[in-house]
């Protein structure tokens, strides 16, 4: 732990021997839970993260319907075995501010207003967590939801960017966020090119603040396409049976 | 306290219809009384864990996952390491489960995988002391739950059992100074069993094996036998409403005997 | 600890000098609860138990009522003083999974389809324990439904065999039960001559198991004829006042 | 959060014919003001309990249970033993008591108890030091109430000081290399004063003690004095939603005297 | 902690510079909440208290509402930061058994009997606790239900009565209660003349407790003439605006 | 989980009258869009804690108060002191505010204020050790609500930092026999940064700093941007069922960067 590890070698390559701007392998299942009125699993890094949508249903305690959109219900919540040393399965801290930042990352793109006095249920288990786990949650919880048929305006797709050895970087796996000096994970919503999460811990000037933002865009197009070619080859697949 | 719970009722078609089929031998889904699903065991998915194995039986599909680390002993155990088992009905995998703490069902589901591993001595425990009463290794078993479609026992005992059979133990190296090193190193688990659960309901006098959902929601009663590799039976566990007379307990004995060495021959080693 | 312990001498009697096929003295008492609708005590070896039935009653809340019949509440708990060390108050998992299988060995006995959208609840408090406390509790909790006139199928009787050095035998006390080798609860209802609890933990070979069932309804059936008696005589007892 | 809380409403005719009775000095089970019901103490009710009692008052009925363990000190108590008196409505004693954490109810109760036996030095903590500052003995007082019909305080208090007395201390010897032995050896508990609580209500403008479960429901406040075997207060609470003038209180503690030396005389030995 | 501390100099006078029969100096603001309906500020020695009331407002959730008076719902909470060694937030057996007796020192006062169905809330924050912060929160309460406007027969006031070194005391401070004899907390409304709470830990003699009482009641009244002042200082202020 | 929350509609008139005034720069309480409330800042009201603060925004009051103890460092920091940030919405503050565990706004504020001082290393944690790997100083920082009119992250912000910086540290000595005692001496807690922290809300496509209570009802998305003293960006956070475009999100960083040092030079020393 008191070694200093160099983040960047050489070449400009990182420990994983990927490019700055480069994310890492993303492998995409869409549909692959029989209960779940939607789901989504999502292979990001060494993050396996599997994501199951229910609803629209009738709000459940009453309480909790809004008599003018759905009410939406999310929980990250990852699994004991799922981090380094085990992890206790109530939910922590982190999880609970976790599952706020996705829900309302989530909530801009979803026409709620179709469904008052309903409710939408995202409930997402990572099963192994990597660095940015909040990120690729977020990226299959939109397909989960498609996968339901929830009309959309648009799928969304989230990408964080950091700062390693002073560099920026996007897309950080747990080595280097842990030893990073910043990571700013985004969210963003393609067709109405809107950022629907931002969070950042660490250190950024104000150069490298704009400079972040539009690498975590850029990325997020990426990771986009990744996942409107899923939702494709899961219809193609659907009409064929 | 516990408390009789609801039960998704069938649309009175599908209910209709599985009575009929099941008068003449047969279940809705094609499967004969005494046949289980197609079982799928995939072992080693989740990387940081120790060891894991993804079950999957028909829909149902249940994932183990196995963590090592090290602990006291229990005060009364002191040259044994400890084992923990715990299932969690995470919401994801079925409309009903809620998030919060163990119900009784994800309690007793835990404690029965657990009686299984325990009574079969499925890991030599007394092998699993660093130093005697001070530091043992506490294995942590956690059925994950990940789509419900009835006989979470049978697919949870299964992942279990594969899950600490692909475990890695890590070495660790106790320094003159008593001080505890983790090595670079690690080792398979001292496995030396597999027990293998076989669940069975009751629906109309009728003994079925491996349940889906709807079947155990149309069961009155349900009873789980776990089997060693020696033909011992190392657990049992009558659940639900109803209750089963002497000759179907003698009955599903006999099943359970059979389905668990059918099911040990082909998915397990020779020597568990 | 360490010391292995004999649990049957050279005359073929156990710790406490009983046969392997003998149960442990059984005392009852039924209804000396003022407030409960229905109660019973049993000491059965060192075991002291208390049950009280509450109901039918409206179930509260509400959602836990059923429409077709009465939803039954049972808890088995046990008093911080009854065991050698100290216990929690809280409930432990043992708790949780033993209120469910008393339950479970209790419902096919009550006529619940007579009290649709009510409630039954069984209380059952272990003052003092000894082994076998789940076999004992629902022997007393059959009595305390009958005292609260609760329509019955049958009475329900339980008792374990297990195995101690090597051997089979009724009824295990808690030293047993811990140096033992198997242990088996059998619930019994003898006028539907069914088992409705069967648990095991322990080795049995099939042809112990048979003999097991076997001494286990033998040993119900002992149990059966003094529940019987002690409702005989509350009854007396009843008419006298 | 402490919330005014539903009461039970006695039938009109009862409540009637409670005031009618009471206009006269009389309650409706016979008794005068003043009076209180039969008691009974059986001691050593539960074996495996290093003490314990069983209390009835009527149809009262409180089981306390005295465990004695070892364990830390309190930091700033190093060298006390230490108490600890718990008490739990189970569901069993009455049909509005609902299982969970102890609620207010049995929290005021207990600390009620806790502070009779605390600050009128029951239990000398002084000699319940195994190893000052290291390791002392754990005194549990687990109140355990099995039917409620009024004035559990009384009840339970009474318990509680009985199960004091009959309980066993086990012997520990410290061996020289500073390891605890518990050898098989028992003396007594040393105790030096039993605290008698009473407990009163106030029902227009009339003092009663030893309320049962109809008068406490009727009663507009409750106030509970309790004494030492010198006549000390030791103790005291007010509930409920009314008031005491002065000079009520004043009454009350003149009757609470009275009332907890005769119980004194009745039940405990000369010098406690 | 060993050393026994002397309470009482040679010149009759507390460690505090005070007579046995005075109280330490009060501070009291009224209405300095914006939110609450009602809301009050102590300062009693170094207490620190601030108690706010909302309602009457519906009973909620329903089941504790009363169809013939308000239900009163009493928080007493102590901030983590208010004792020396820092407390943990979750409700400690004090807080709780705290927050009924303050409830039931003020019901009698309040006239709950026009408004059925309804709650009226009070919650007390110790934002930093000396010796008498039960009595202190009493006489803040009673001044904040005064100024949600909620009808009351008469104020509460409070204030405890001890003993150190072997003399009765009023208003003890936080070292005067650690290492005093006793400590005897009384509430009083004064138009009814009647004592609305009465506690007592330690050991009083008949004699010690009738002084006591008196003592605390002369005390009380003194408390009373300057909760009666603050209020006035209150209604000509809000007149002035 | 977290479930959409209601929110308080304003009346039709209100949010006509707010819309009508937005739309010409203006707000309900006169302010221009980027003005703050007055903000007062009281320190040291809190005297039993280390450090305390009281600060108001308009009709918004928090308070923060740190208590400083010792225990164990962190296992993989063992030459680094802890923090740790809590916050109560205790009732008192707000009618929808409930009593119970911390839920999910109290705690994502808890941790946007934790990370502000983290990230900006505001306190040198490494100057918090008493004996390396063993013992070191444990930092409590308590928010506490107390009124609630909007913007409680700016408030919280400003009195955690004001509190940390009025802070006393208790000094320890270690002897050589490595027993640690707590000396009658203490200093200042080394700190090296203050961030400050601006939160704007998006009304209508207008970007307002400092939003009150009715402002958060209204606004369709909540950006809180976190500052140091040399102008480095140390926290960042969004929150609510909006959406920023990037162009807003950039001019929103400009707005936080004027504010947060306009706020710093009014209220704190030139070094932080």
């Amino acid at each position: 732990m008191t070694e200093i590890k160099k983040l960047i070698d050489e070449n400009g390559l990182r420990v994983d021997g990927r490019k700055l701007d480069e994310i890492r392998p993303i492998k995409i299942e869409i549909g692959l839970l029989a209960n779940a009125d939607g789901s989504a699993y999502i292979e990001q890094g060494r993050n396996k993260i599997i994501v199951a949508v229910y609803g629209p249903r009738e709000a459940q305690p009453k309480h909790i319907g809004l008599h003018d959109r759905a009410a939406i219900r999310c929980r990250y919540h990852m699994a004991p075995f799922s981090t380094d040393e085990r992890k206790s399965p109530a939910p922590s801290r982190r999880e609970i501010e976790i599952s706020k930042v996705i829900r309302e990352a989530l909530e801009p793109a979803i026409f709620s207003e179709y469904y008052p006095r309903s409710m939408i249920d995202i409930f997402i288990e990572v099963l192994q967590s990597d660095g940015g786990s909040r990120c690729a949650a977020i990226t299959a919880s939109s397909l989960a939801l498609a996968d339901a048929g929830i009309p959309l305006k648009d799928l969304v797709v989230a990408c964080a960017v950091g700062k390693i050895d002073g560099k920026l970087a996007v897309d950080l796996s747990d080595v280097e966020d842990k030893l990073g000096e910043a990571d700013m994970p985004i969210a963003y919503i393609p067709a109405l090119r809107k950022i629907s999460l931002i969070q950042m811990d660490g250190i950024f000037t104000e150069e490298e603040f704009f400079k972040a933002l539009n690498m975590a865009k850029d990325a997020c197009m990426k990771i986009y396409k990744i996942q409107k070619e899923a939702l494709k080859q899961k219809y193609l697949q659907t009409e064929k049976e | 306290m516990s408390v009789t719970s609801q039960v998704e009722p069938l649309t009175k078609i599908k209910s209709k219809r599985m009575m009929k089929l099941l008068a003449s031998g047969k279940r809705l889904d094609g499967r004969g009384l005494l046949d289980y699903r197609e079982i799928k065991i995939e072992n080693g998915v989740v990387e940081k864990a120790e060891g894991s194995a993804l079950v999957s039986m028909g829909n149902t599909k249940v994932l183990v996952g196995v963590k090592i680390e090290t602990g006291q002993p229990y005060p009364d155990l002191p040259n044994q390491g400890a084992l923990t088992v715990n299932a969690e009905f995470v919401p994801l995998a079925y409309k009903y489960f809620e998030p919060g703490p163990p119900d009784e069902n994800s309690i007793e589901l835990a404690r029965l995988v657990d009686r299984g591993i325990r009574e079969s001595k499925t890991i030599d425990m007394e092998k699993l002391v660093i130093i005697p009463g001070k530091e043992v290794y506490v294995v942590f078993v956690d059925v994950y739950i990940l789509d419900h479609d009835g006989n979470l026992v049978d697919a949870a005992g299964l992942a279990a059992v594969s899950a600490i059979l692909n475990a890695k133990l890590p070495v660790y190296r106790v320094k003159e100074n008593g001080e505890v090193i983790k090595m670079d190193e690690y080792v398979p688990l001292p496995v030396q069993n597999c027990p293998i659960p076989v669940t069975m309901v009751k629906i109309d006098d009728k003994i079925l094996v491996d349940p889906t959902l709807d079947e155990e929601n149309m069961a009155s009663a349900k009873l789980t036998i776990t089997l060693t590799k020696n033909g011992e039976i190392c657990a049992m566990q009558k659940s639900g409403l109803g209750a089963f007379t002497l000759d179907e307990i003698v009955e599903a004995q006999k099943i359970a005997r059979k389905k668990s060495s059918e099911i040990r021959e082909k998915f397990f080693r020779e020597w568990c």
